[in-house]
């Protein structure tokens, strides 16, 4: 759909502030609905959109495989880091408390920190879902 | 209760039934896509019309999202009708 | 808020609420895809605009009216857009436009 | 340069109007997300004139007003055609001239035509616009060129 002119010139003027909005979900999970897995979807939809409208070929050139696999394993290892250096601290598994001076920032941290785990491990499952099952019917040549 | 939010909020209602409607009789892919996407952007009304409704305007994030979400879902859904796939296509001549 | 601005939110929200209500009807009466578009752009372009300055108008001088215009504005670059795509598919996979039967339009119509 | 410099001005203007919180931890991450956002969009390779148009400036609010109006017109034509019981319509299908240079033009006018109900474009090429019109009165208002003008006077000479 790459020469379809007026997709093509939306698209490119609306994928920045989807990302945008994103991220805006990600970070204010505390004060509204929000949180990392709802804005892991739709920074995932803003690369769907690529995909459609600009082809496969270009979406797996922005984002390859390999890095998006990367980012799975990233985000949770964000994720479990987090328990363990509650745990390390001297608190127990995903405690929050003892990861600053005072607990209550300790927990809007953690929290935070946690969240941004979920939130690039969803969008990363996303993207790899929707490479592998748009790539089913891809013609056998390049 | 505000009772104009009531109004618009069944006035909408009533249009997703009309384009619900118009989904089922068809008759062809296209008066359904079309029906769907109607549809869409009246529930993204309706969220933000029952946000107010019910004095929680929070819920105009879901409404930005759903508007989203629904741009792409019909944009997938012609790819698909189009071409079977989403992959690339050898001819991609749709201009 | 004063009384004025109330008023205005009414009718905003009414007329608005009318025109969703009439691109419904134009939807289910229309005798074709091609003009069935035309009724569902009358609930995207006007119908949700009026509803969303009516509520813009309710929130006030607040963020809400911001994110109002957000939807407002991601509305009308999306809707015209998914409506020239769907109309441009349709027409490529080979779908006739009704015409108005005995009215040749195309031919007899003498170009101004 | 500038394109990105204004992409980062409009997405650090619509985080400040979602936040509504407005801390340092916040207004930070803000800050980061656009950095994040215009460092994708320029692996995208999305921002460009054509998605960031800004050298059309300061005629684009007068063109929306002027758009805003057609609106509204072709809102009640199309609306009194759809409550009449006779259903008054005449569909055809036509091709308008477009005389803009740049594929921006083209997708500005073709998406006005879209917008204002009761024409609908179907296809664009390089200087024509295919267009579904409900009626008559459709396509004689189009075929005045009014619109065709308006764009091409809002791509001005850059």
């Amino acid at each position: 759909m790459k020469e379809h002119l007026i997709l093509r010139v939306i698209s490119k003027e609306l994928i920045p502030f989807v990302m945008l909005f994103a991220l805006y979900v990600q970070m204010h999970g505390d004060y509204g609905p929000g949180g990392g897995f709802q804005a892991g979807v739709v920074f995932a939809a803003a690369f769907v959109l690529y995909g459609l409208v600009f082809g496969l070929k270009t979406l797996r050139k922005v984002a390859p495989v390999a890095v998006v696999g990367a980012l799975v394993a990233l985000g949770l290892l964000i994720y479990a880091g987090t328990g363990v250096a509650g745990l390390l601290l001297g608190g127990t598994y995903l405690e929050y408390g003892p990861l600053a001076h005072d607990p209550v920032h300790g927990h809007h941290y953690g929290i935070m920190v946690i969240e941004l785990g979920v939130g690039i491990t969803v969008a990363a499952v996303m993207i790899t879902i929707f490479q592998s099952f748009a790539g089913r019917g891809e013609p056998e040549q390049d | 209760m505000s009772p104009q939010f009531v109004i618009v909020a069944i006035a909408i209602l009533a249009t997703m039934g009309l384009a619900v409607s118009r989904a089922v009789v068809g008759p062809t892919v296209f008066d359904r896509i079309l029906a769907a996407n109607t549809f869409g952007t009246k529930t993204v009304l309706l969220i933000a019309v029952v946000g107010y409704l019910t004095g929680r305007p929070d819920f105009l994030d879901l409404a930005l999202v759903y508007a989203l979400i629904n741009f792409i879902g019909v944009i997938a859904a012609l790819k698909f009708i189009k071409f079977g796939h989403f992959a690339d296509h050898r001819s991609e001549s749709n201009r | 808020m004063t009384l004025a601005l109330d008023l205005v939110s009414w009718a905003c929200l009414m007329l608005g609420a009318a025109f969703v209500v009439i691109g419904g009807i134009g939807l289910v009466r229309m005798p074709d895809f091609f003009t069935r578009t035309h009724p569902a752009g009358l609930t995207d372009t006007l119908g949700a605009g009026l509803i969303l300055v009516g509520l813009m108008i309710e929130s006030g001088w607040s963020l809400n009216l911001a994110k109002l215009a957000m939807i407002l504005i991601f509305l009308l670059f999306t809707s015209p857009t998914a409506s020239h795509a769907l109309a441009h598919a349709a027409l490529v996979s080979g779908l006739k436009p009704w015409t108005k039967p005995g009215a040749d339009s195309e031919q007899n119509r003498s170009k101004p | 340069m500038a394109h990105r410099i204004s992409l980062f001005v409009s997405l650090a203007t619509v985080w400040l109007l979602l936040s509504g919180h407005y801390t340092g931890l916040l207004l930070t991450l803000g800050a980061a997300s656009c950095v994040v956002v215009i460092a994708i969009s320029h692996r995208m390779d999305v921002i460009d004139h054509e998605s960031h148009p800004i050298h059309l400036g300061w005629r684009l609010p007068g063109y929306w007003l002027w758009l805003l109006a057609e609106i509204v017109k072709a809102n009640i034509d199309v609306a009194r055609r759809v409550v009449d019981p006779s259903l008054p319509i005449d569909p055809r299908l036509f091709e308008v001239p477009a005389h803009q240079k740049t594929d921006l033009g083209r997708v500005i006018y073709a998406n006005s035509i879209t917008l204002t109900p009761g024409t609908l474009s179907t296809d664009v090429s390089r200087d024509k616009i295919q267009v579904h019109a409900l009626s008559g009165a459709g396509e004689d208002d189009l075929r005045t060129g009014t619109m065709d003008a308006k764009v091409c006077a809002l791509e001005g000479n850059s």
